[in-house]
């Protein structure tokens, strides 16, 4: 399941719906991604605090990215089930920005499929983030060190 | 017609969401889309020749400035992305 | 936080217990494991259903061990807040067994983290498994494949 | 005194917890620990000799074979783990 939503989500639904669909699953793997009250870019500098996150998305394009990242992922690994939810719109520091749940018989495969999929998404999906500070908004540029991390899986 | 979409930086910088234009016959590929639009629309538009800076997706899939168009095309411009 | 108990956990209180530790996290890894209906050897062979399982541990080096592996994950990544729970006792198909949940500023170190701690649980905390079938009780025999999967952190 | 720990299929096995013993003289070490269990408590202790089958903690901490032994010790015999 892929939901690209304004709305917050629940940790402990979303674990329990995964486990409704995975049958004779060994394990589940999370990943939560929150918004930081300070971004700190690949360049150190002192960075200013972060009153609100602006996500931008291509509606469309960003359900079929996420579902092609899914479906990569399960011809990759042994995947029971999985859920990807991505948060759009105005945020604040703190709040969940994304989730991903993989529900597998085996532990690495779980952990292995949840962090491609954030790799991916990270790189793949068309969100942009604008973030607002005291000194204004500007929008965060892409950091090298994401494109490095789904390189890796090109192995 | 064909459909152009500009999102997040690049949306603010041009100044425009996107918009709808008939394909003239010399409009083959994207390459050829951007000088079009640098022609017809102003100097601005020559920041969509960055390919560092400036993806592209033509009806909704990632491709390279030399993919084909047919003139019924959904085709998008944006920065790399930054979500998750 | 770790604890060895009989008792069923939350995941979503997990979560919120997390967060509520770390500062400025910019994301959480976690990994549920779940007791299988049928467990699969390593070799080949048709398994029989898992009815309940037992989970006997050594009272207090058990904790010990624990302390240690994620003491050795804090010296390795960037760990803000980490959560290990491993429930002992009768169990039966589906339950939860155990839980980690590591939050960090980077996604990466969160999920390295996370597998990391569960790779040396499996293999290095003193919990052994007994499972009850229709065809009786018998002690769960180790994986080498645990044993590969710890190994990969030495280099 | 020494206490001795059994645990999981060993603990079945041996049909035993565990037990407290005072160390005799010569014992200075685990393997000699266990030939005297083996001496003492029947030819079903040599199991503990596999080191394949049977890990071994020293008050909590897993050591192997040659770990010296001053006679206060909490030692227990296990097989390899499987939980998670």
């Amino acid at each position: 399941m892929i939901s690209v939503q304004t709305q917050d989500f629940d940790i402990g639904e979303q674990h329990r719906i995964l486990l409704a669909e995975a049958k004779n699953a060994g394990g589940v793997a999370t990943f939560t991604g929150l918004v930081r009250e300070f971004y700190e870019p690949d360049v150190g500098r002192t960075a200013p605090r972060v009153e609100s996150l602006y996500l931008e998305h291509y509606p469309g394009m960003t359900e079929k990215a996420l579902a092609d990242i899914v479906s990569q992922a399960r011809t990759r690994w042994d995947v029971l089930a999985c859920r990807v939810i991505h948060r759009v719109g105005e945020l604040r520091a703190g709040d969940q920005i994304v989730y991903v749940g993989v529900a597998s018989t085996h532990r690495g495969d779980a952990f292995a499929a949840a962090e491609f999929i954030m790799d991916y998404l990270k790189t793949s999906a068309p969100f942009w983030k604008k973030q607002n500070t005291g000194q204004g908004a500007q929008w965060i540029e892409s950091r090298a060190s994401d494109e490095d991390a789904r390189k890796r899986w090109d192995k | 017609m064909l459909t152009i979409n500009y999102f997040a930086s690049l949306r603010e910088e041009l100044g425009s969401g996107g918009e709808t234009l008939t394909l003239p016959e010399q409009v083959t590929d994207v390459a050829r889309l951007i000088d079009h639009l640098v022609q017809t629309k102003g100097e601005s538009w020559s920041a969509l020749k960055d390919s560092s800076r400036v993806l592209i997706a033509v009806d909704q899939v990632i491709v390279d400035r030399g993919h084909r168009l047919h003139g019924t095309e959904e085709v998008a411009f944006f920065p790399p992305m930054t979500g998750g």
